[in-house]
């Protein structure tokens, strides 16, 4: 469970078993090529996976360097990478016997993946969340709650993803014998940043199969952004033996580099090894060791570890990594929706950023393939909230009326 | 200093350092000591305290924003250890503060400070064993937690490093909330006394006189946590010691 | 441009020669296998084609009747089967060397995958919308329009889907030299109902290898919701030979069968033949061949005619017509959230009733495939619409004000 | 009745039935022929205009309200023609009010109501060819168009059908908006001219005294609509029909 002096399992002896039991059986499937079909088929028949890889010609031509592609993983069931791992998971979870998933979500991404796997695989979910994001993203609480997630308000604390994975972790040490925690990231302890990474790795093979198809030979540089660290894990995973092939890796540069003004952790003078939420790893907090405040445009990123396998990649480093600012953000952002037709998720436009920065350096006979990871349009309110209009305020107000109306009515009828 | 085996029961209970502030810990302590506590936890506030229930959480919180921090329990440990001698004071933090402190350091730290145990929860027993030969040179007892879900090959493993006593998590979940003494609970001491002689502290749960009337007997020492910061963020400081000594009167542990 | 008596091209005279040259390439083209290669090939690497097919197994156990399978057009680039046609329409623009599309939307979907093509391919792309349709639905226009396409409101009459189609036939007598208006469905003068079903065929094409290597031989029925018809004709289209393959097609039965409350048009004493918006169909229309008013709780199945394919498909007895009233889709929303994890279009709930219904009256040795038209997500707004509840229009009342407080913000700092 | 070849520019105006009402619009009838309009067009309106501009949209929609019909239009032409029999009117319709009434039962009972010509916009000439025979025999005249788009062997085709006069669309576009009257269009109508020797009638785009002044001599007809609507809408149809007397006037079109 440790890469370099990264990793580990730190957590409350409570915890201890279920994360062995898991590591065991995790250990186990890893190298039953049968149980990785089964993942694949679940991802192909649920999913829609494979998904493809996108030439950008247009927009490879207006930049003039590198012919750009796109990973889509935009494209999957419930629109971001999220779901891999998730189903993963799930699968793990009935091999267990355990009828029971929890999970912590921020924006709520991970938490909708989660609510779709149980629903599809019929086990009860209950969703934590802090309350301050549920008031802010209310729109993915409603989706959970159809799907049949219990969402439950943390109030403790700041009342956001912290504070909700804390509590997750609460509920873990009291139900483990019946309930398995689906961690989002490939983060926290082991096995979780093998486990995670593992799932996701899926993207990778599949780019290096496509890259071989359409291009003919492995592309010069994969380019991912990194919060937790999952999707660039799933697309670096299959690479990180090719040499030749460059991982970069976009963080949250935020509004600067000032503490509590951006999420980067990989960079120089950002982040200190810390052992805090269960690993090991590069973690931005004080000298006391109190883990500090992040920013970025995407909640997505907004994280204050990182995972301890890209920890040690950036050290030894086979990856490299990379920042972009909100505002380059939601330029790359507008540019690939206008050149391409293509709504990226805030998250992901990171990694455009940092992408089409790179590209317009490089020759247009070398590839590069950047991880879209995930949709912009299941994300309106975010979006909306980095290009804020008052067409925007003005409908929501409209809407929040009609809303009012439709419930009133509903009630009269009663 | 710690109880040994069959002593009596005994209570101990717990300050979050700058919790309600850094000066108030001092006379909360004081206030403890003078109604028959005689083991403390001094925690160090953490930005995330995921073993904690949410009355230490939001303790943690408030702590953090007036100061609390590794420099400042050790600042307090001196000043209480000097003022209650026949206190026993015991260091709680989770790992990253003491990480970033610097573990040999702290320890030496710590001792010097007059901290006589250490409490981390997400220390593993595997990550203690190195530092066995310091902690028991400087005289600091890493207090190990054990859980009903932990295999009898692990409980032999914890009991092996373990120092002053054994930290008996009393039932699956974090602090705060009710639990039982029943047949099963007995079964589980009983399961943890085969593997040592070191007097054992239950923790989690233990919210009034019932639960330490039901302990007396079966363990020797009682963690009353959740429930005395509740006294103190409620009622203030003087009333939760207060509360304390008439505790300590109903269970029949005054001294 | 004939299916029965139905079908045809009853239009201003001054857009004949832009219909007929349509034609003539469409005609060229559907022999020219290279063409439909080329077809799928932008299908596949930009929208992630096919589209899987999807065993409910939980689903068809709890229903107790027929194996049911959903077609995964909500999988498609942008969420819905919407973008073939517009895909493929695009391609035949560039062939045709004009610059330009206009189109109409409704609810914004049709517009939506317009913008999303005109992007991709380097158009540029007019939009016309009912002028209430952009209030009620300006999630969509705030997309349109981040995409690079101009989003013209229609004030005229009722300011909705028909005043759009009208004033869109309106730019396009004026500009059909350099412009191509991308009809949205299997309606409208020819060529476009055959164009837009021979494009959508792409659905049925997959639904048939992938039943023959998932199941081992073709389904027992197929289903779809049929608004103006093309995602029906996009799975129906490759069985109208298979004669023991059932075709059901579900129509909006909205709150009752009282004019106006619904969108029936192929069952009995519902609509009439008629011509009118450049076609011959069955219309819902008065005794004075006045179009009539309609309902659905989907935007999208709200359409006065139907594609004169399914007509005359519906009259010769190979189509079977259903219906599914408002509550019916509802719970069939709710079912398949709950039961499978995956979030249906209010559309496409339609074909989720209809074909529950008939699963249950099959045995399970029978196989129904369900097309799956487009995902729920992307309309959060209609669907909170048909789920009214508090807790929502709270949150848009709050993220109104947050919204108007970040673009004062943004006031401020010029 | 038409006018014929090389006659001097006579200008067609327009009533949308059941706009603002049944009524008025026999009242404004009266004005149009009042002020010297001999050609007037009796809309029947339609829930989807798709040929016409905003301004008749909008007053399609209101007369729909107001009980316009194809059966109210047959009423009022019946009363119109009787009462200015020197005055000639069209009936203009899209297709599927007429189609829903029967074809051919509308032609008979058009023609008996004193109607002589039928601009259906949406039926092209292939769909008249078959009924060619009867409206000739009814003495109604299809009045067909064609655009600046039109290939020739298509005019020559849409000749052939003609009867009273050939409406000649001004340029790519619909009703309502402004229109050059230059070197393009004199070449445009040249090229209609060689299909056929009925007499044309320019619509689209006809705005106002200049536009019909630069008409003169090119046209035999000049199709004034939109705006005259727009007067009935904003003025009334006194103020309507005055403003056409003034119109005709500026442009030298008085008798």
């Amino acid at each position: 469970g440790y890469f370099g002096e990264f990793g580990g399992r730190y957590v409350p002896e409570i915890l201890l078993p279920a994360l062995t039991e898991l590591e065991d059986m995790f250990f186990a499937l890893r190298d039953d090529p049968t149980f990785w079909q089964e993942y694949l088929t679940l991802t192909q028949e649920f999913s829609g996976r494979p998904t493809p890889l996108t030439p950008l010609r247009r927009l490879s031509k207006e930049l003039g360097g590198a012919q750009i592609w796109l990973k889509r993983e935009d494209l999957n069931h419930s629109g971001a990478h999220k779901v891999n791992n998730v189903l993963g998971q799930g699968l793990l979870v009935q091999r267990m016997g355990k009828k029971r998933v929890i999970a912590e979500t921020g924006a709520g991404q991970h938490g909708l993946a989660t609510a779709i796997m149980a629903a599809r695989l019929g086990l009860d979910a209950t969703i934590y969340m802090g309350a301050d994001d549920i008031e802010r993203q209310y729109s993915n609480v409603f989706w959970m709650r159809q799907l049949g997630s219990k969402v439950v308000g943390v109030e403790t604390g700041a009342r956001t993803l912290k504070e909700a994975l804390d509590e997750a972790l609460r509920d873990w040490a009291g139900s483990v014998e019946n309930t398995h925690y689906v961690l989002g990231t490939a983060c926290g302890p082991a096995p979780f940043p093998e486990l995670v990474s593992y799932f996701q790795g899926v993207i990778s093979q599949e780019i290096k199969q496509q890259a071989m198809a359409q291009i003919g030979r492995l592309p010069d540089e994969i380019v991912a952004c990194v919060g937790g660290g999952s999707n660039a894990m799933g697309a670096f995973g299959a690479f990180l033996e090719d040499d030749k092939v460059g991982l970069v890796g976009v963080e949250a540069g935020g509004l600067s580099f000032k503490e509590g003004e951006h999420s980067v952790r990989l960079l120089p003078d950002t982040a200190t090894p810390g052992i805090a939420q269960g690993y090991k790893t590069l973690f931005l907090q004080n000298e006391d060791g109190q883990l500090g405040d992040t920013h970025s445009i995407a909640a997505g990123l907004d994280y204050v570890g990182v995972s301890p396998i890209l920890a040690h990649l950036t050290q030894t480093g086979r990856v490299t990594p990379e920042s972009a600012q909100d505002h380059e953000v939601t330029d790359a952002f507008k540019l690939l929706m206008k050149t391409e037709g293509i709504i990226p998720a805030l998250e992901s436009s990171h990694a455009l950023a940092g992408g089409f920065k790179r590209a317009k350096t490089m020759r247009p006979d070398q590839h590069i393939v950047i991880n879209l990871s995930g949709r912009g349009d299941k994300d309106i309110f975010n979006i909306a909230r980095a290009f804020p209009q008052p067409e925007w305020s003005d409908f929501l107000q409209r809407e929040s009326e009609r809303a009012k109306e439709l419930f009133e009515a509903t009630q009269g009828e009663k | 200093m710690f109880p040994t085996l069959n002593d009596k029961l005994q209570v101990m209970s717990h300050a979050v350092v700058g919790f309600p502030n850094l000066e108030e810990n001092e006379k909360a302590i004081a206030g403890l000591v003078e109604s028959g506590v005689k083991l403390i936890e001094l925690q160090v506030p953490f930005s995330d305290p995921v073993a904690d229930g949410h009355t230490l959480v939001n303790a943690c919180y408030d702590a953090l924003k007036q100061g609390g921090s590794v420099r400042a329990t050790l600042a307090l440990a001196e000043k209480v250890s000097k003022n209650h001698p026949d206190a026993t004071f015991i260091l709680m933090s989770y790992l990253n503060p003491l990480y970033k402190y610097g573990l040999e350091q702290l320890f030496e730290d710590a001792a010097a400070a007059g901290i006589k145990g250490m409490i981390i929860p997400d220390m593993p027993v595997e990550q203690f064993e190195p530092f066995m030969p310091k902690l028991d040179e400087l005289g600091i007892a890493p207090i190990l937690m054990v859980t009903p879900n932990t295999p009898d090959e692990r409980v032999e493993r914890i009991a092996k490093s373990a120092r002053g006593m054994i930290y008996v998590v009393s039932r699956m979940g974090v602090t705060g909330s009710q639990t039982m003494w029943g047949e099963e609970f007995h079964a589980y001491i009983k399961r943890i006394r085969s593997h040592t002689d070191l007097p054992l502290s239950v923790g989690f749960g233990i919210r009034g006189a019932e639960d330490l009337k039901a302990l007396t007997g079966t363990a020797e020492v009682a963690a009353f946590c959740s429930k005395y910061i509740e006294w103190q963020r409620h009622e203030g400081s003087d009333a939760a010691a207060a509360h304390m000594k008439a505790l300590l009167a109903d269970a029949n542990l005054s001294d």
